[in-house]
Order: structure tokens, then C-alpha cells, then sequence
């Protein structure tokens, strides 16, 4: 039951972290792609084709500075023994 | 996990009434918003949840495509 | 007691609601209303009828938006027959 | 409800620090804040203090009016 | 026990504000002190300089706000008398 | 205590991402980054890991400095 408890937890936090991505995400592409003056109440083809890259640009940054941040915590961690466990 | 669907929406709720109003509402000679306020507003809105849903598709199939490299790099590796 | 349980959460979130509102309110009518230099450490007259506009025009703002979205979404969930709870 | 309560307060401290050192600490020759910057982030203390309790005084005005409009609809609604 | 999932929770919220604080505390100095076209990967001898300085007068305005907000809740608590714990 | 820890690094990494990317990325004629930007990214997270680690250290150095002045302070008190 504790296991049970211990894998919610993870869940919930890994919903939370992917969240708070989305989050910065949509705030990140309405900055980088949406007209301030909002003129129109929906999408133009320029802004929908904009939105599409910037996802993937942003998916992609963020994947790279984990492998990043990954190797520095490595290289850190460098000649000392791992830890067990 | 119901609770944090709302607490998301409310947060979602809350920012985008925040960057609406910061963008739209700039006259402050009176306590009502003008009729050009509220067509600002109503646009705003409206893109917000485009864009939104737009971000929530393309991240979806970003991460289903990515899980499928990953699985066949770990074959790869196994064999 | 589950269902002591569950106000006591609803009420929590009300609250954290609430407080996450106020906060985004204040800071908002801070930046619409509040010149940066602060030459002053009172309100100046000027600032105060701003500030009371802002909070009328921001919670106006706050129930308009959150009307769209309910209509978005009763027309999105349209023709589909309500779930049942 | 206590510890709620409490985390506001932090987080409003903390929001509070951030802002008025973003907006009067601009020199960064020596290590320790110059009078005339003590002087600015007094002011912005102040003027904050007073803001958020007038947003605080309107907005719960803004709420009970509207709450006694929304009785008053609903009243009207099952007459 | 009482006792102590107090102190635990209270143990929790300092860390939260500790946390909350350095990472406010990260992102001023990131913006006071680094150029935003990272032309270099590693930190110039005047950032440096100017991060030190930086992290110096942060904490100090935290700790004079912290003050100046203590001593205005005890000029309004004023004449009223202190409420029992 | 270990989860919020996992929080902590989990918000560390998602704002890093952001800002990076706001800071980097401005072409949006292709889906992939250029290599201008990957070597503005790298940089813009190098750049942030220093000045953490920087941040950390004299902020953790000010706090034992502070607490030596409160504890001799506190002992002045006393006597």
C-alpha cells in the first residue's frame, strides 16, 4: 500500500511538471506568434503555421537542455563513486 | 486527480483573464469597460483557446512520436 | 466523514483560487496604475481613482471571460448527450 | 487553513522583494543599497501596502454586489 | 505526534519560501547582471562581480521589507491589545 | 522531502527551458532549431548553471553571516 502511495505521488507530480510545461508553452508560443492587437478572433494561417513550429522548436529546446543538464550532473558527479542505490 | 484538473483550469482561468485584461483594458476614465474593451477581450479569449488546443494537439502527437524513437532505440540497445 | 473531507478540499481550492485571482488583480492594477519611479510613499489622488477603476474593470473582465468559456464549451460538448456525473 | 494563510503571505513577501528591488536597485558598484535606493524601496513598500488593501476593500465590495445581484436573478428566475 | 506533523509541515513551508525566494532571487540577478545575447558560455569576470553584489543587496531589501511590513502590522494592531495566542 | 525536491528541480527545468527559449529562438521559418540557436541554448543554460550555483553559494553564505549577527545580538540581549 505504501508502493501504491509512492506511485501516485510520482503520477500526480509528473502530471503537475507536465502541466506547468504546457503552461509555459502556450505563454511562450502566443508571445512568439499572436499579433498583440488581436484584430481577429481567430487563428490566421501565418499564426496557426507559427504555432505548429513553435512547438516543435520548443518540445525539441526542452529536450536538449535536459540531456544538457544531464551531462553536467554527470560530469559533476565525475570521479567521485556512484551511490548506491 | 479530478482536484488538480480544476486547480489547472482555475490557474489557466485566472492567467488568462490577467494577460486579456493587461492587453485590452487601457482607459481608466471610467469604472465600465468600453464597447472597443470588450471586443478586444472577446478576440483575446478566442485565440487563447485556438492557440491553446492548437499547443495540446501538436505537443501530443511531439511526445507520442518521441515515445515511439525512444522505444526503438531501447530495441535497438536490447539486441 | 468523505464528504467533510471533500468540502474541506473544495473550500482549499476556492480559497487558493481566490488568492491566486487577488494576487494577479493586484499586480495588474499595480502596473496599469502605479507610476514606476515612486517618488511618493503614499497613493496620490490620481492613483487611488485608478485603482478602484481597475478592480471594477479587471473583476468585469474576470466574469466576461468566464462566461465565454462556459458558452465555448456548451457549444463544443453541443449535439453530444450530457455525460452522465 | 493557518498554513494557507501563511503561504500567502510568504509568497506576497517574497513577490514584494522581487518587484521593488527590479525597480529601485540599479547599481551594482558596491555591496551594500545606497540611501537613495533605501528610500525607493520604503516608498514601494508603502504604496504597495496601500494598494493591495484598497484592491482588497473593492474587490470584496465588487463580490458582495455581485453575489446579491445573482440572489436577486435566481429569486426572479423561480417566481 | 500532533507535535511533530506540525513541525514537519512548518519544516515544509519554510523550504517552499526558501526555495521560492532563491529562485525570485536567480531570475533578478539573471536579469540585472547577464547580457542577453550569451555570447559566451561561461560567466564573465564582471558578471561575477555584479552577481555577488547582486545576491548581497537582494537579501538586504528582503530582510529591510521584512522589517518594514513588521513594524506596519504593529503600528495597525497600535492600540488594540495583543489577542491571545 | 525528497519529492519536493523533484518539484523544485522539475519548475528549475521547465523555467529554463522557457526563458532560454524566449532569449534563443526567434525564427519560426522551419520546425527544427538552426545551429545558431542550439549553440545560444547551450550557452543560455551554461550561463544559468554557473550563475545558480553562484547565487546558492553567496546567498548560503549571507544567511550563516546573518545568523552569527542574530545570535550574537540575541546574546547581548541577554546579558
Amino acid at each position: 500500500q505504501f508502493q501504491q502511495q509512492q506511485a501516485l505521488a510520482m503520477a500526480e507530480q509528473e502530471l503537475e511538471a507536465f502541466s506547468d510545461l504546457f503552461s509555459r508553452m502556450t505563454h511562450g508560443c502566443w508571445t512568439k506568434c499572436i499579433a498583440n492587437n488581436y484584430a481577429d478572433g481567430s487563428l490566421a494561417k501565418g499564426e496557426t503555421v507559427c504555432i505548429d513550429r513553435c512547438v516543435a522548436k520548443f518540445a525539441e529546446v526542452h529536450t536538449r537542455i535536459g540531456q544538457s543538464l544531464a551531462e553536467m550532473q554527470q560530469a559533476q558527479q565525475g570521479a567521485a563513486p556512484a551511490a548506491p542505490q | 486527480s479530478n482536484g488538480i484538473g480544476m486547480q489547472d483550469f482555475v490557474r489557466m482561468y485566472n492567467h488568462l483573464s490577467e494577460r486579456c485584461f493587461s492587453d485590452c483594458v487601457n482607459d481608466f476614465t471610467s469604472r465600465t469597460t468600453t464597447t472597443k474593451e470588450q471586443g478586444c477581450v472577446g478576440r483575446c479569449v478566442q485565440k487563447f483557446v485556438q492557440l491553446s488546443q492548437r499547443v495540446g494537439q501538436r505537443f501530443s502527437e511531439q511526445q507520442a512520436l518521441q515515445a515511439e524513437q525512444q522505444a526503438a532505440a531501447a530495441a535497438a540497445g536490447t539486441r
